[in-house]
């Protein structure tokens, strides 16, 4: 009964739900039973606890500290209603961030779970690895590894700004969806302190093996974080030019576009 | 201050945001906010006193200071102070009965339209169940063109949205030829890239026009990236059809965005300027969406559908042929389930066409919120029977670049089918020679050979 | 702008919402607001507590003895979620029951909270006074008042079970409607006992002053106990005749119809 | 045993009705009755086990055993196993697709109806979208006739129900007249007594009569008292058009409402006696509503959806003329808020239009139950697109003697107008001769002079 649609090639190149053919007006049954599955998982991944330990482990591995800090979000379910308190630390974590300053840094990452704790357990150390090349290149002093629990975006700048780092890159789970629920977003802000916006931050997102590859990524936040220190800049004023050959300077595009 | 005596109990609110706050129905983000009603009799107590408060009020009385917020000058200062003669003297709650009444034709609501401020509408809103949102968006006809017509009685675009996690040109195609195939993409062809970079969003509009100038498709394209990258895709001449930009009510919210009035007057007068519209120029597009003020800390305790409504006053400055709330998208913290996403989505839409804008939807949900597809097709079908102009279609209904959930092409279909809903004349005008649908506007299955299939763009 | 109706005397002979005039096919404003002020109200009603105490203290004027009990509910929440707990009685109430046992009782009343405290408040102490009379007539034994907190309808069956009751009369509060938050019902039930269903009870609804008024519900629950005690059943097969007086013995209807 | 073999897990379904009650959408009943799913991947992996069980095994493995249950032995007896060749090799999954088929035109699905069982009509339901169930409905066509025709496309009836409590003749009157001049009450003008006493409900039931006598009104009357009741009034020779009764899905559940399959039969054989229809003679009026089989404990590990669509398998055998589920009215330990109850009334609509059923709805709530009149607008206008029948209607909405909300005459207005729905035809010529709607079926507004004002019953 169901009448399927003619153009099932088209499917090779993407991973997009296409050619699903139909029934009368009407998504075939097993398009609608793959779809509650997917929807039943991607709900799941959203409450996957952080287990930062693990990346701590891998990061210490590679020679880089790390600290764990947690907002103010004391669960999950907090963690969805109040944005608020997910983008300021709690007390003992204030405290900690304030004792193990020393001297200012050229850039602090930052690990936070955001909406999936896949994203960054499978991509933050990867990104990582492939970005700390660039950081030699461009002689950038890179501070200890933050390890952020229930984490926002925003939470980036107090950390930041208690570190008084130049800069910062906040890797961040981004919410799952039916057909990936691993994408780790980075946002870069440029002297992180509590006047900053998201107009104040670039932003590289849809990281993972099958959207932005971890060496890409690494390399479009290390163009960034150049353009950044040359122009005393982040967000809607610095212009992503990194595909443009011409427009570089230390840090060149991978490959031709 | 406002006052409601009941009989066991007086409620006293504040001053006039706290009225509008109090009388809303209730939500996570006014929750969050800490301005929403403490139960629900003081919130029927605040909608008593609402419905007390004379329109002419929200002239005197600004929620947010004139000096302090460029969006509350422009409201004042663009406000029709002539066709406001037509209602001046009603109330809140009159203003609801004149809306509803027999005697207040669409044309009169038309003509009203300039006069009415996004508070005004906001706070009448308030005042309106569910049923009554459906009824008078559904009076509520506006209509908009670039290279089709959008908004007419009867009719339904879709924006067709094919992201890409990478950009891919190939990938976008494939989605983009599956969803015209399956009637969709009217209200533009329009992609959100994954990514920021110049060179990228370049070449995705130029694939996107070279699509539109080969089957000489009667629809617009549009790349979804910030105002100030779209200025310099013109600026590069790039064939731009429409810019776009998210919008929010407060020159606070706008600000965290990115952008300010003059910066949209800037890229509006941009894409005039290219006057590539065949039947009308209706250049930007605009989204949406309850809690973007209060996710910036930018909402000065004004409830967050009253700074939605206030984002229409950004938006209808500039004609837009396209806005929509992206209602379900931004997350539970401000939307918490089904139930507040589909009383949203009809606010949304009731207040944008009330205040004459072609206002659509993203009928969508995030899997961070407590929903699902059964509520979006309940909201999908209520928005069908209110008449609104667009939807989004994404293929399957999951965007793989967004991560979210949307409607797909077969739920366009869905609803042209149960409300006899038609396509833009134009579009469908072209479905039919296309052989996409036949003459009674029903789909048919295209062939493997059909022209559109040969069209896919050479991969990198 | 409002089209009234022009029948608003017809109001005179009713409470409902007629004559609400209309805007296009909508109501107008005012009823809108009404009706949103009545719908607060009436949820609030629901989670109105149950003030046993004061009930007990009128009853023991009247020189009827009391006795407090619960159902297996913990809290209003729970009673909205789990009708089985509050046909249960708690094990202290079966203690308590059990111990103060002593001889059968021809008649045992319960005053259940139900789904509106305000309703027993209001018409339960009413209606037992205006039944005394009647029972004395009747020459039945009535046993101690049982106040019974977050009770079902069938929570009387264990009550009237362990107190081996001929039979039982559960006044209960009836779900909260927007005109009236305290209507009362009244179950009826021959040998109450464990297999018991409602085809086995008869009952008395809308028991308030703008409904069944006290003395005649009164009449109504004696006259079917009457015949309850002389066909030795109750329920379905149990056809309330009372208001045609050829039809009565002892007990006759109060007015003729 | 059923299973679904997962990625990382596999989950096993003991017997048919744990598949059934675990593929069913969360609510409270199930959750109470112990056999919802666990999460919503087991939710989804039930869905894709039901999907691939064949319809034939509906009629192999009975939920509840032919010996133990006589509406199980009705089901099985009354089975049409020679129109069940048009679907005997169907998996529900695929039954799903052949509903929806352009191919299976509405003829062929009446067709097939008394081969459906109600676990079938049952499963396919649980494998819907909302959207799928309005579709659905909507091609299911069922019409019934007494005093007129209800269930035609493009038709909706009401029920008048003006409650009174007590009993008060003048009460209902002036409740019924306002019901009239809204244009209500073509499915039935129906009082649930506040009594349950005979000479009461004798009383009403000659009111209604003479009212409907008197004006020549092409409808029905009905007195919802208990059927044993009814049968006693007609013995008495008090004019009963309809035989009302509450039913549900399995007999000790009916049991507990004090009634079985015989005394129904009986009650039927009564009213067809009288033969008091003009156009038609379906006699009966059942109420059902999900919940009641385990309200009564009498649910034998069925969820509650699959009880309920036993109860039209009840409902169907007397070929009423109107049955009605009272979705929200029974309370939120089986519906607790409005997603659910929105879902269920889909569902039931649905069920009961696919087994042959001209099934209409009490859109209502109590005030127990999270939920509100904007999902009541909800549920309505998604009950109109899918077309069905009647729906209930009372004063302004509320029911003064059962204290629960349905829906308003004003509400019936708003869904004609917004989806152009009209009269039962023999009433809709009747509206326009009394001068209450306009040539185009408009509501007109009547003079306090109408002659229908003049007939409010005498005082006691
Ligand atoms: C939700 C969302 C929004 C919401 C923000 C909701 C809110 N709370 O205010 C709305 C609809 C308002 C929005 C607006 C825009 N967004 Co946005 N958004 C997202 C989305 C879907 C999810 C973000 C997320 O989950 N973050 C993680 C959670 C855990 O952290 P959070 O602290 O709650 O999230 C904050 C940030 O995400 C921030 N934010 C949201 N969008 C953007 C965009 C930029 C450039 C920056 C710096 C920050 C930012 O808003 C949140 C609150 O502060 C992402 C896509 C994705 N898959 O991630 C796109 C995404 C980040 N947005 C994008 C864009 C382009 C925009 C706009 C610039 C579009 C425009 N032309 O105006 C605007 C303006 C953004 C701004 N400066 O604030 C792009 C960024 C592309 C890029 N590589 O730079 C993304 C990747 C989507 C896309 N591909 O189109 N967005
Ligand atoms: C909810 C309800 C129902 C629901 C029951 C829900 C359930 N859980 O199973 C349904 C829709 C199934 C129903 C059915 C019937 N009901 Co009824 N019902 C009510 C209602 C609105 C509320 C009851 C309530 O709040 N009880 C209090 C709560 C706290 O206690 P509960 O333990 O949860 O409630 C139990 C009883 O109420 C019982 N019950 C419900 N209805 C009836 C009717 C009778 C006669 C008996 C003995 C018990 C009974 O069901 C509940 C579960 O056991 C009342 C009206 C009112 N305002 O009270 C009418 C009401 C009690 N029902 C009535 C009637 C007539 C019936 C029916 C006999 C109709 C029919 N012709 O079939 C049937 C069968 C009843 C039976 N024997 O089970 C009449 C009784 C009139 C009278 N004086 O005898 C009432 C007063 C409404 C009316 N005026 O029409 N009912």
């Amino acid at each position: 009964m169901t009448l399927p649609d003619n153009w099932l090639f088209l499917k090779q190149f993407t991973k997009a739900r296409i050619a699903l053919g139909r029934n009368g007006v009407s998504l075939p049954t097993n398009e609608i039973l793959n779809f509650s599955l997917s929807h039943a998982q991607a709900r799941d991944a959203v409450h996957q606890p952080f287990d930062s330990d693990q990346i701590q482990s891998e990061l210490h591995k590679m020679g880089l500290s790390t600290l764990t800090v947690h907002s103010c979000v004391k669960n999950r379910e907090e963690y969805l209603r109040r944005p608020d308190l997910g983008r300021k630390l709690n007390l003992e974590s204030i405290k900690k961030l304030e004792k193990a300053y020393q001297n200012p840094f050229d850039l602090i990452i930052i690990i936070g779970d955001g909406l999936s704790s896949y994203a960054v357990d499978r991509q933050a150390v990867c990104v990582i690895r492939a970005l700390l090349p660039y950081l030699k290149k461009l002689n950038m002093q890179l501070g200890p590894i933050i390890l952020a629990h229930q984490a926002r975006v925003a939470l980036g700048d107090q950390i930041g700004s208690i570190l008084r780092a130049k800069s910062i890159a906040m890797l961040i789970g981004e919410r799952p969806g039916l057909s990936s629920a691993d994408s780790l977003g980075i946002y870069m802000t440029w002297q992180p302190n509590d006047t900053r916006n998201d107009a104040d931050r670039n932003c590289i997102s849809n990281v993972r093996p099958e959207g932005l590859k971890h060496d890409l990524a690494a390399f479009k936040l290390a163009w960034l974080l150049e353009q950044s220190f040359i122009k005393q800049i982040s967000g809607v004023r610095l212009k992503d030019e990194s595909d443009n050959a011409a427009l570089s300077d230390t840090i060149k595009p991978l490959y031709i576009a | 201050m406002y006052k409601t005596i009941l009989a066991n109990q007086t409620w006293v609110f504040e001053d006039l945001k706290t009225v509008m706050a109090k009388a809303s129905p209730l939500r996570s983000g006014d929750v969050l906010a800490g301005v929403a009603a403490s139960c629900d009799e003081e919130r029927a107590a605040a909608k008593m006193a609402l419905a007390d408060i004379p329109l002419k009020t929200f002239l005197e009385d600004q929620l947010i200071p004139y000096e302090q917020d460029e969006v509350t000058r422009l409201i004042v200062d663009r406000h029709d102070k002539e066709k406001f003669q037509l209602i001046s003297h009603l109330t809140v709650g009159d203003f609801r009965n004149w809306i509803l009444a027999d005697t207040t034709t669409p044309e009169m609501i038309t003509s009203a339209s300039p006069a009415i401020t996004p508070e005004m509408a906001a706070a009448v809103s308030k005042l309106m169940r569910n049923q009554d949102l459906i009824i008078a968006a559904k009076k509520c006809h506006v209509v908009a063109k670039f290279r089709n017509t959008i908004g007419l009685p009867g009719h339904l675009s879709t924006r067709l949205q094919p992201n890409s996690p990478t950009d891919d040109l190939q990938e976008i195609a494939a989605g983009m030829l599956d969803g015209l195939l399956y009637g969709s993409g009217d209200a533009v062809i329009g992609i959100n890239p994954a990514s920021d970079s110049l060179p990228i969003l370049g070449k995705i509009n130029q694939m996107l026009d070279e699509v539109i100038q080969r089957f000489e498709i009667p629809t617009q394209s549009c790349v979804l990236t910030h105002v100030t990258n779209t200025i310099q895709l013109i600026e590069k001449n790039i064939p731009v059809d429409l810019v776009f930009q998210s919008i929010a009510g407060t020159e606070k919210a706008n600000t965290s965005f990115g952008i300010n009035l003059n910066i949209l007057q800037e890229s509006y007068e941009a894409a005039l300027s290219l006057n590539r519209g065949t039947v009308g120029n209706n250049v930007m597009y605009f989204e949406t969406g309850q809690g973007s003020c209060l996710s910036a800390d930018a909402h000065h305790g004004v409830d967050q559908q009253t700074c939605e409504a206030r984002a229409y006053a950004v938006a209808r400055h500039y004609k837009p042929l396209l806005v929509n709330t992206v209602v379900g998208f931004i997350g539970p913290e401000y939307l918490y389930d089904g139930k507040q996403i589909i009383r949203a989505g009809l606010e949304d839409h009731f207040c944008g066409k009330l205040l004459g804008l072609p206002l659509g939807c993203d009928v969508c949900y995030t899997n961070h919120a407590q929903t699902d597809q059964d509520d979006m097709d309940t909201l999908l079908t209520l928005l069908g029977t209110a008449h609104i102009p667009f939807i989004i279609n994404v293929p399957g209904a999951d965007d793989i670049m967004l991560n979210y959930q949307s409607t797909s092409f077969h739920d366009a279909l869905y609803l042209r089918r149960l409300l006899n809903l038609k396509h833009a004349p134009e579009f469908g005008k072209w479905l039919e020679q296309m052989h996409i649908t036949d003459q009674m506007g029903q789909l048919q299955t295209a062939n493997s050979n059909h022209p559109l299939l040969a069209s896919l763009p050479a991969g990198e």
